[in-house]
């Protein structure tokens, strides 16, 4: 172990990542609510303190010859064997660092957006960051379940806030679908360790992922309880029937709120199905997996076919969004090393550069207040640095080689193939409608003659400014770097993925 | 630190049986990327200087290219060329896929093409778009495609291929749609782009296809494999063909060849180098790099000579009746395209792969002097509009005719040589029709590029007044000459003597693989047995064409030409419209596939999301129904306990009993 | 003169038909309560009622409960009803509006109760002793055996609950003092 | 004689309180809070037995009372209860001029009787115990008396709750004399003895008493007195009405069907399963429509009801579990319930002022810490954690996961509804902190004794939510008993 | 011997169909006071059962009776506050029709 792995292998350092947002937010609650820059000056700060930390964590995970590394578990609920049960792997490290990054991104994107209610704001997602990290790093079911509920209100808070005109329609429906599925995950998690303390006698490590792995052995718990627990993850995710929450969720949400929900909500889902779904319920995952796939490739072409036509610049990235995580859970079933690591890829991936897109559709909505595609023409005129700088993001997502968008979607395609070949021949489509709607919406916004929307704007119509590059700059460095050797990240989760395979096959269950 | 251990083990894996590139090779990739990445962060800030960095790299690169090129194709780098590996690029358990470029005979004749070409547009652009705002922009753009088309023919990878692929893709994009303020180009671009990505699918699904087979996109490793015989039947059939779908959108073959014409928006230089001499030929060096799985497949190799042999006539008859100058040449190149398919399919290799080279120089060298044209009218590019420019232009005059001649097959021009040799090859081979269609081809082609020349150069000038005709800068007319001289001699260069030239020697290797799947034997020219005749047969034919072209545009000829259109009036109004081929694109994926969309559209907020909303609404008004009951009243109140003590009662009594 | 065993000519036992005639009082008396609509003399048949069941209970042999009955029942409750009575009718009061409009409805459900009442009750396996004639008096040391002993507790806290009874009725029933108020009348309520 | 007198001394110690509020108001007739203070103080001390008697189970009085942990626990929520009570109403009661001292009294006799019901090893004694309970409920409905609203109120909960108290009783001796003994456990041996099968006589008692029992717990379709009187009742005392006299009833149905009539659950778990599922998705469902948020508070009691059935039915089901959330529950219940309508109390600072959902619009903005704790309690009732409420929900569903059968299903028909009341308890939350503020300005009351109930509230719920596991224990060493 | 009144059957009959008619009462009339009067009714016909069955079951002997008393002190104690309740209402409402009380519904 190096010196940094030991240093920080002596410090609760999961707990302080986890925690640290939420000691920012009881501080900035303390502050008074006439400074404003100061409240938005110590959320950065915690926030990238958190970042930082978080890079500092990175090294270690690969030092531990456990599965997770930087363990901690300490008894919450012994009456329930109920433990603080937090620990890292490679798959949740690089979800955690990506939620990490994007957490100060967003806040730094919402200086300048946000003027009304600041204080709250930024305690809110620092407190939404806290949960988000905390869904990542449990490892007892309870604790997942809290802080994936938790995730919940801070979110439903900046949407219903400070999002756009029919916000509270948005956060409503939000949250409630969400809590619909969780609910329900919520029983299967009592089912199951209830049939552990049955199968025991003892309710000690009932609710512990690693002691549950491999023991459930009933078939039909298996299969509602996945069902519970897949539903929940499908909602998040979102899939296929369930995502019309999303696009609501993401017109309404002030940008920051879009890029969060986008580049880390979403990815709960995915996780979720990694981490707990097929990992205790592997049986009925294989039994599940045919409808799971069949909805994903659903997803994947109907989620780009709606997007051709959507009039809303925002509503149009919350499709593609739906199209681009029908990837993941079609990866993820794929049962196979391609499909999985190409899932992971893809997560993080859509992470970076939904989240680019994001803040871009933002960018331009504080100078137009508006995202109505058919108002804009010949934006690129005006702002070439702007339209550059969309165009960047707009190609990674369309999954060109060379940014880190390809590798993911190229090894899900793979892995589906593998088990497949006429699915991954369907989802493959996605490869021209996701140019389609891709392109005919830059081309509608960017190209052509100046529209007399934007020309109406005047001087209003600005390039980016250095804070505004700042928010993008790290998300396109990553986009290019992951772009150019994914296998870095490939190399990082593979214990993980090699864990999650064996599990996946039902490794343990003799 | 993890960056260089995957370096570190990328380098040491690479076990290749093949010799080591010299270490420098990589600059061919990094020279293009630099002049990129350089440009692109502060070439905006260099003005009308902003293409010295790329210009330089790029001459840089033709000069390390050529240093590769020439010993590979004189075989001097071994049989099957050298290779050097560079680093990981995707990993996913113990599949990886290497990033490592390779140098053979067949990537050293792209290489000719692509960087000769190449730095003569970029020198041409020098003074073409001297007066554009996004000069700048457009050496870096150039820079970028440069690196992606050499990524393209160097990577020994086929995901790395097809990373290039897109690579180029994209390139074609920016440029096609580089004047963006313009409504159109953007349209072309997009239209480009995504008919390529149409190809691309297909493409995709056949390196999965390989994958499966295979266990790796490693070229040679695949080569390998289907030589061996791991690779026949319907899979090899299926995975030909996938592959193919690739080359046919970026080769623009029929049906995925309506975005080449569109894509004559982007700037002249754009033309004559991306949609002329390098990136279309993409699709015939993918077909040829991997000549065995198709060999291994007669449906794919039928399929493969149909489209090209019917994209060629198809293409010809579509540039008889065009009047735009640059749409007439890309018409012109979707039908040597065709040849080059053609003359893959039939196996035909090192003439199709001779034809690219050759096609590569003349038709870069007609696009530039089109744009010459352009420039001397001030940016007219309806023929119409144009006539009698030889005497005010002499320098684009006399090169343009050269590529002509040269396009027309007329010995001993460039043309002549490959064109012949596709022809001789496929009436060996036992493909009569394709033969057959091809003399047709040849014949047709003489005939429009001659229409051209004379609707541009001869006759009497219809420009209009107010243009003050000029012949073009030196940087636009020295690329004209430089690539003259190859237009005319290249040809003979690498295609004498018949059968036994440089380019046979060199490529013969290569293609040995596919040749030995398809049983074909090297035979020896013969003057005057069946390959005499047949070269006279082309001959005949591309003279015939000659001379009625000549003949019917030398002078004024308005008359007779409307006379005849008149008498062929369905032709004509068929061939004018692309055989209406736009429009039922227009029709099936414009029109209904927005109706689709819309379709699912509703579907998701009406059918999906309404159902949502309904059991949100269908629970709202439950609960305004039940709340009905709740009226007020303490006796209904008591009612209501009542009747249900009484049901509780009954059902008690039920149960209990 | 001893009296005969039966009810001459009908030959029914006495105690049949004290019952019969007590249990008649007791069920008419309550139906005139229910059905009467002067409000006064249904108070009054209440006390016709509850002095029948007095008598049932003497029969019954729980003397000491007839006379808590008439004491409590008849003494204070049902005055205290006739009081309220007295009270709360004003003289425009709606004397004819007697019935809920869901009258026919009650009617029908409570005669689906009596039947099930007389059908469950009747029919039960009680396990009870069948007494010839009258029942013995109970004795009042029984009852105040059981009322001091085992339900002492809850004799106890009866007087805790009248208490609190009595305590809260004053406090309703008391003239408000000035200025108490509440919400306003006609808002709008939903 | 003096070991029952101990035994039962938390009883005699909050009647005496009782009393002595009554005295302290007589001797000083103006001082506001003195009745408060004594009344805090006895509850204090009654509490401080009740500590004592948590050790183990103790009978007095032949039976009759049955001292012990699991009374401490009810009894010592009961004062909890009874304390917040005390603390949010006198300064909401003052300002429109009822007294306090006969309030204090009144909710005091009212604690009495639920200690009793928790206490009582017999029908008879149970039966006063609930009576004790209930009737100081309607004068505290009807305590606005000049409130027609609060009257109507009073006399619906009064007619309807003596008419359910009617059948309860006739049920109660049904079953009385079908099993010839009013010890609870001993009904319970009677009946196992009995073995399958209803007697008829049985089969009435069970209804009858599922009837009453469903009334007091307020279980659809006997609820209908519930909106009504909670609506009509003054704020504070609605808090206290929708909790006190609910757990109250709990209890009774712990004791009568748990205890008495467990042998015959395979019965009544149906019957009380379709009662749970009408119980719950009828409270959410109206909920949903209401815009007063008073009334939609009852009809979220309703649906709370609902849940806590849940536990019972589980319990039924013979997982001990069952009566342990439902004893959790009852507690985060009454945490965040009481501190809803504190909340309600605040905002009610105008006398005569309703509250209706639009009023609160923008509240989030004037007075945002009051905001904020009202957004405690409405997630914690919409059951997110980390709050209690979470907990309960939790804990009521494993109970139910637990038993298998019916309740799983219940336990599935308990978290849809949440979502649904989800809908409605954030929707509050949304005219809170998500609208722009209404045009006439709720006036806030902000005495320091409704501080700090809204803070011990708040405080509570929270607690509960990071840290459950003290009661939880608590909770399984009440049921061991 | 007695053909009824040495039955326990006939009393609890009795019983049930006196409740029943209170019953019916609580739910027909409108006038607050009718409707105790009908509460009245079903008490005692509680009473009655408890009474009867108090003295034909031989392990209630005597119990009964007792019962029968608590149950008149606790309709007494609700009798009181109920009627107090009527009172106060009245002087808001001015009329005793509880059918009219429907300020609140739904």
């Amino acid at each position: 172990m190096s010196d940094l792995t030991q240093l920080i292998g002596g410090l609760p350092i999961l707990s302080m990542i986890t925690l640290l947002p939420f000691v920012g937010a009881l501080l900035i609650a303390l502050l008074p609510s006439s400074r404003p820059s100061l409240i938005r000056v110590a959320a950065l700060a915690v926030s990238f303190i958190t970042f930082v930390l978080s890079l500092l964590m990175l090294p270690g995970i690969r030092e531990f010859s456990s599965e997770f590394a930087f363990s901690e578990q300490i008894s919450w609920i012994p009456s329930f064997g109920i433990t603080y049960h937090l620990g890292v792997d490679g798959l949740s490290g690089a979800l955690v660092v990506l939620t990490t990054l994007l957490s100060w991104i967003c806040i730094l994107a919402s200086f300048g957006p946000i003027q009304n209610r600041v204080k709250e704001y930024f305690i809110s997602f620092l407190i939404l960051e806290t949960g988000m990290l905390g869904v990542f790093l449990s490892l007892d079911l309870f604790l997942f379940y809290i802080f994936w509920e938790i995730v919940l209100v801070p979110m439903y808070l900046i949407i219903g806030i400070w999002g756009g005109a029919d916000r509270i329609y948005a956060t409503i429906k939000f949250v409630l679908y969400t809590l619909v599925g969780s609910l329900l995950m919520l029983v299967a998690i009592l089912a199951t360790a209830f049939s552990h303390q049955a199968a025991t006698g003892s309710w000690t490590g009932a609710f512990d992922l690693i002691a549950l792995r491999g023991t459930i052995t009933d078939p039909t718990l298996q299969a509602l309880a996945f069902g519970a627990f897949a539903l929940a993850f499908a909602i998040k995710v979102p899939m296929f029937p369930f995502h019309t929450w999303l696009p609501d969720a993401h017109v309404q949400a002030p940008t920051a709120g879009s890029v969060i929900l986008a580049g880390v909500l979403l990815k709960l889902g995915g996780y979720g199905f990694l981490r707990f779904a097929i990992p205790l319920f592997p049986q009925a995952a294989q039994d599940f997996a045919p409808l799971i796939i069949a909805l994903s490739v659903i997803a994947i072409i109907y989620g780009a076919i709606v997007a051709i036509v959507q009039t809303d610049l925002k509503k149009l990235i919350a499709y593609s969004s739906v199209s681009h995580m029908g990837f993941v859970t079609l990866g993820i079933f794929s049962f196979n090393q391609q499909g999985v690591d190409g899932a992971i890829l893809q997560m993080l991936n859509h992470g970076l550069i939904t989240s680019g897109l994001f803040l871009l559709v933002g960018i331009g909505y504080e100078r137009t207040h508006d995202r109505e595609i058919a108002k804009m023409g010949g934006w690129a005129s005006r702002t070439p640095v702007y339209a550059a700088l969309f165009g960047f993001f707009l190609f990674a997502s369309v999954g060109l080689p060379g940014l880190s968008g390809f590798a993911g979607e190229f090894l899900v395609l793979l892995g589906a193939f593998l088990v497949n070949p006429m699915v991954a021949g369907a989802a493959t489509l996605v490869m021209i409608l996701a140019a389609v709607y891709l392109l005919w919406m830059y081309q509608r916004i960017f190209t052509g003659p100046l529209s007399p929307f934007l020309k109406g704007l005047g001087s209003h119509l600005t390039d980016v400014t250095p804070i505004e590059i700042a928010t993008l700059a790290p998300l396109a460095a990553m986009i290019v770097a992951f772009g150019i050797l994914p296998s870095l990240l490939t190399n990082a989760f593979a214990t993980s993925v090699a864990q999650f395979l064996m599990y996946a096959s039902g490794g343990l269950i003799q | 630190m993890n960056v260089f251990n995957t370096l570190i083990r990328a380098a040491s894996e690479g076990g290749e049986p093949a010799a080591q590139l010299p270490e420098y090779a990589p600059l061919l990739l990094i020279l293009p990327l630099a002049g990129f990445l350089f440009t692109a962060a502060i070439g905006r800030r260099l003005g009308k200087l902003a293409h010295l960095v790329p210009l330089g790299a790029i001459v840089a690169t033709w000069g390390i290219a050529m240093s590769l090129a020439i010993p590979a194709l004189l075989g001097d780098l071994g049989e099957h060329g050298a290779s050097s590996e560079l680093f990981t690029w995707i990993a996913s358990g113990s599949l990886t896929f290497n990033m490592g470029i390779h140098v053979d005979a067949l990537t050293g004749a792209l290489l000719l093409v692509v960087t000769t070409v190449g730095a003569l547009v970029h020198l041409y652009s020098v003074g073409y778009m001297s007066h554009d705002p996004g000069y700048w922009r457009f050496f870096a753009y150039l820079n970028l495609f440069m690196f992606s088309m050499l990524l393209l023919v160097l990577a020994n990878n086929l995901l790395v291929v097809f990373a290039a692929w897109e690579l180029v893709g994209l390139s074609s994009y920016l440029l096609i749609g580089f004047w963006y303020t313009k409504r159109e180009p953007g349209l072309a671009a997009k239209k480009a782009f995504i008919t390529n990505r149409v190809g691309d699918v297909g493409f995709a699904l056949g390196l999965m296809g390989l994958v499966a087979v295979f266990g790796t996109l490693d070229i040679s490793t695949i080569l390998a494999g289907v030589e061996a015989g791991q690779l026949a039947g319907p899979a090899a059939t299926v995975i030909a063909l996938l592959i193919f779908c690739g080359a046919v959108g970026k080769s623009a073959q029929f049906p995925l060849h309506v975005w080449l014409p569109d894509a004559m928006e982007g700037p002249t230089p754009v033309s004559a180098l991306i949609h002329a001499a390098t990136m279309v030929n993409a699709g015939v060096y993918l077909v040829a790099r991997m000549s065995p799985p198709f060999a291994a497949s007669h449906e794919a190799m039928l399929v493969v000579a149909a489209i090209g042999i019917f994209t060629a006539i198809f293409a010809a008859s579509i540039a008889f009746t065009q009047t735009d100058i640059k749409r007439v040449l890309a018409f012109s190149t979707l039908s040597q395209l065709g040849y080059m398919f053609a003359a893959l399919g039939v196996g035909a290799w090192v003439p199709a792969i001779f034809h690219l080279i050759t096609h590569g120089f003349f038709k870069g060298l007609l696009f530039l002097g089109s744009g010459s044209v352009i420039h001397a009218v001030e940016g007219e590019q309806e023929m119409p509009k144009m006539g009698g420019l030889a005497r005010k232009i002499p320098i684009t005059y006399a090169t343009m005719l050269i590529g002509t001649v040269a396009i027309a097959g007329l010995p001993p021009l460039a043309g002549f040589w490959s064109k012949d040799e596709i022809l001789g090859e496929a009436f060996k081979f036992g493909y009569a029709w394709v033969w057959l269609v091809g003399m047709v081809v040849a014949g047709a082609t003489a005939f429009y590029m001659f229409r051209l020349m004379g609707l541009t150069f001869w006759g009497k000038s219809r420009v209009s007044e107010s243009v003050h005709v000029h012949e073009s800068p030196w940087t636009m007319t020295l690329p004209l000459i430089l690539l003259a001289i190859p237009s005319i001699g290249i040809g003979a260069l690498l295609g004498f003597p018949f059968a036994d030239g440089i380019l046979v020697h060199g490529l013969e290797p290569i293609f040995h693989p596919a040749n030995v799947l398809l049983g074909h034997e090297h035979e020896a020219w013969t003057l005057f047995g069946i390959d005499g005749l047949l070269m006279l047969a082309s001959v005949t034919v591309a003279s015939i064409g000659t001379v009625i072209g000549v003949r019917l545009f030398r002078s004024d000829n308005g008359d007779r030409i409307r006379a005849i259109t008149a008498r062929l009036q369905p032709l004509y109004v068929g061939s004018k419209n692309r055989w209406f081929f736009d429009d039922l694109n227009d029709l099936i994926f414009v029109r209904l596939g927005t109706r689709l969309a819309n379709a699912a559209w509703w579907f998701d907020r009406r059918v999906v999301d309404g159902a949502v909303n309904g059991v949100g609404t269908l629970t709202s008004t439950g609960g305004r129904g039940l709340r009905q009951i709740q009226t007020g009243r303490v006796q209904n109140y008591a009612f209501g306990i009542a009747l249900g003590l009484a049901a509780m009662a009954v059902a008690y009594l039920v149960i209990g009993s | 003169m001893p009296l005969p065993d039966t009810l001459p000519l009908i030959g029914i036992t006495w105690a049949d038909a004290l019952f019969m005639m007590l249990g008649g009082v007791t069920i008419a008396a309550s139906l005139f309560v229910v059905l009467g609509r002067d409000i006064i003399r249904n108070g009054l048949m209440l006390i016709l009622a509850l002095g029948a069941l007095a008598g049932i209970y003497v029969m019954l042999g729980a003397a000491i409960l007839a006379g808590a009955q008439v004491l409590v029942y008849i003494g204070a409750i049902s005055v205290l009803i006739l009081f309220a009575i007295m009270l709360t009718q004003s003289k425009a009061a709606p004397a004819k509006l007697t019935f809920q409009s869901q009258a026919l409805p009650a009617a029908l459900i409570a005669s689906l109760l009596a039947i099930i009442f007389a059908i469950t009750l009747g029919t039960n396996d009680w396990k009870a002793t069948v007494f010839a004639g009258t029942p013995a008096p109970q004795g009042t040391t029984s009852t105040a055996a059981e009322l001091f002993g085992p339900y002492l507790l809850a004799f106890e806290v009866v007087s805790v609950l009248i208490l609190a009874a009595v305590i809260g009725g004053i406090y309703l029933a008391a003239i408000p003092r000035a200025g108490q108020i509440g919400a306003e009348d006609d808002e709008e309520v939903r | 004689m003096s070991g029952d007198l101990l035994t039962i001394a938390p009883l005699i110690t909050v009647g005496l309180t009782a009393v002595a509020v009554l005295l302290s108001d007589g001797l000083t007739p103006n001082r506001r809070y003195a009745p408060i203070a004594v009344a805090l103080a006895g509850l204090g001390l009654t509490s401080w037995i009740l500590l004592q008697q948590s050790g183990g189970t103790v009978t007095a009085l032949s039976g009759a009372y049955i001292g012990g942990p699991f009374v401490a626990y009810l009894g010592l929520l009961g004062s909890a209860v009874v304390a917040i009570t005390l603390l949010i109403s006198p300064d909401h009661l003052a300002a429109r001029r009822y007294p306090s001292a006969e309030f204090a009294a009144t909710l005091l006799f009212a604690l009495c009787g639920a200690i009793l019901v928790g206490a009582s090893g017999d029908l008879v004694t149970l039966f006063i115990g609930l009576e004790l309970m209930v009737i100081p409920g309607y004068i505290l409905a009807g305590y606005a008396k000049r409130d027609p609203l609060s009257t109507e109120g009073a006399v619906k909960y009064f007619l309807l709750g003596s008419f359910s108290s009617a059948i309860l009783l006739f049920g109660i001796v049904l079953l009385w004399g079908s099993t010839s003994t009013a010890s609870l456990t001993e009904i319970a041996t009677a009946l196992t003895a009995a073995g399958a099968g209803l007697q008829p006589a049985v089969a009435m008692a069970l209804a009858l008493i599922t009837t009453g029992v469903a009334f007091k717990i307020a279980a659809v379709p006997f609820h209908y007195w519930t909106p009504d009187a909670y609506q009509g009742s003054p704020t504070p005392i609605t808090g206290y009405l929708s909790v006190g006299p609910k757990i109250g009833a709990f209890v009774l149905m712990i004791k009568i069907f748990l205890i008495a009539l467990l042998p015959l659950a395979a019965s009544w778990i149906p019957v009380v399963a379709i009662l749970a599922t009408a119980t719950m998705t009828l409270g959410n469902l109206v909920a949903l429509t209401q815009s007063n948020v008073k009334r939609m508070l009852a009809y979220s009691s309703i649906a709370h009801t609902g849940y806590l059935m849940v536990g019972i039915v589980a319990a039924g089901e013979g997982e001990a579990s069952g009566i342990a959330g439902v004893l959790f529950y009852s507690v985060a219940y009454a945490l965040m319930n009481l501190g809803a309508f504190a909340f309600l109390t605040a905002v009610q600072g105008r006398p005569g002022a309703t509250v209706q959902l639009s009023d609160l619009a923008g509240l989030g903005r004037k007075h945002p810490m009051l905001a904020l704790l009202a957004a405690l309690f409405l997630l914690s009732l919409t059951g997110i954690p980390p709050t209690a409420g979470f907990f309960a929900k939790a804990y009521v569903i494993l109970s139910a996961v637990q038993a298998g059968g019916i309740a799983s299903v219940l336990a599935i028909v308990a978290v849809l509804n949440a979502a649904i009341a989800a809908f409605y308890y954030l929707r509050v939350v949304i005219y809170l902190f998500m609208r722009d503020p209404a045009e006439v300005e709720v006036q806030v009351a902000t005495a320091p004794l409704l501080r700090a109930g809204l803070v011990v509230a708040a405080a509570g719920t929270l607690l509960l939510g990071l840290l459950p596991g003290g009661l939880i224990e608590a909770v399984v060493k009440a049921i061991a008993s | 011997m007695s053909q009824i009144a040495g039955h326990l059957e006939p009393y609890l009959v009795l019983a049930g169909i006196l409740f029943s008619i209170g019953a019916f009462g609580f739910l027909a009339r409108r006038n607050a006071i009718s409707m105790l009067m009908s509460i009245e009714l079903m008490l005692n016909a509680v009473n009655l059962s408890a009474v009867a069955l108090g003295v034909f079951i031989p392990a209630l002997v005597g119990q009964g009776i007792a019962f029968a008393l608590l149950i008149i002190a606790v309709a007494a104690a609700e009798a009181t506050v109920g009627l107090a309740i009527v009172i106060a209402i009245y002087r808001n409402r001015k009329t005793p029709l509880v059918d009219e009380y429907d300020t609140m519904r739904q």
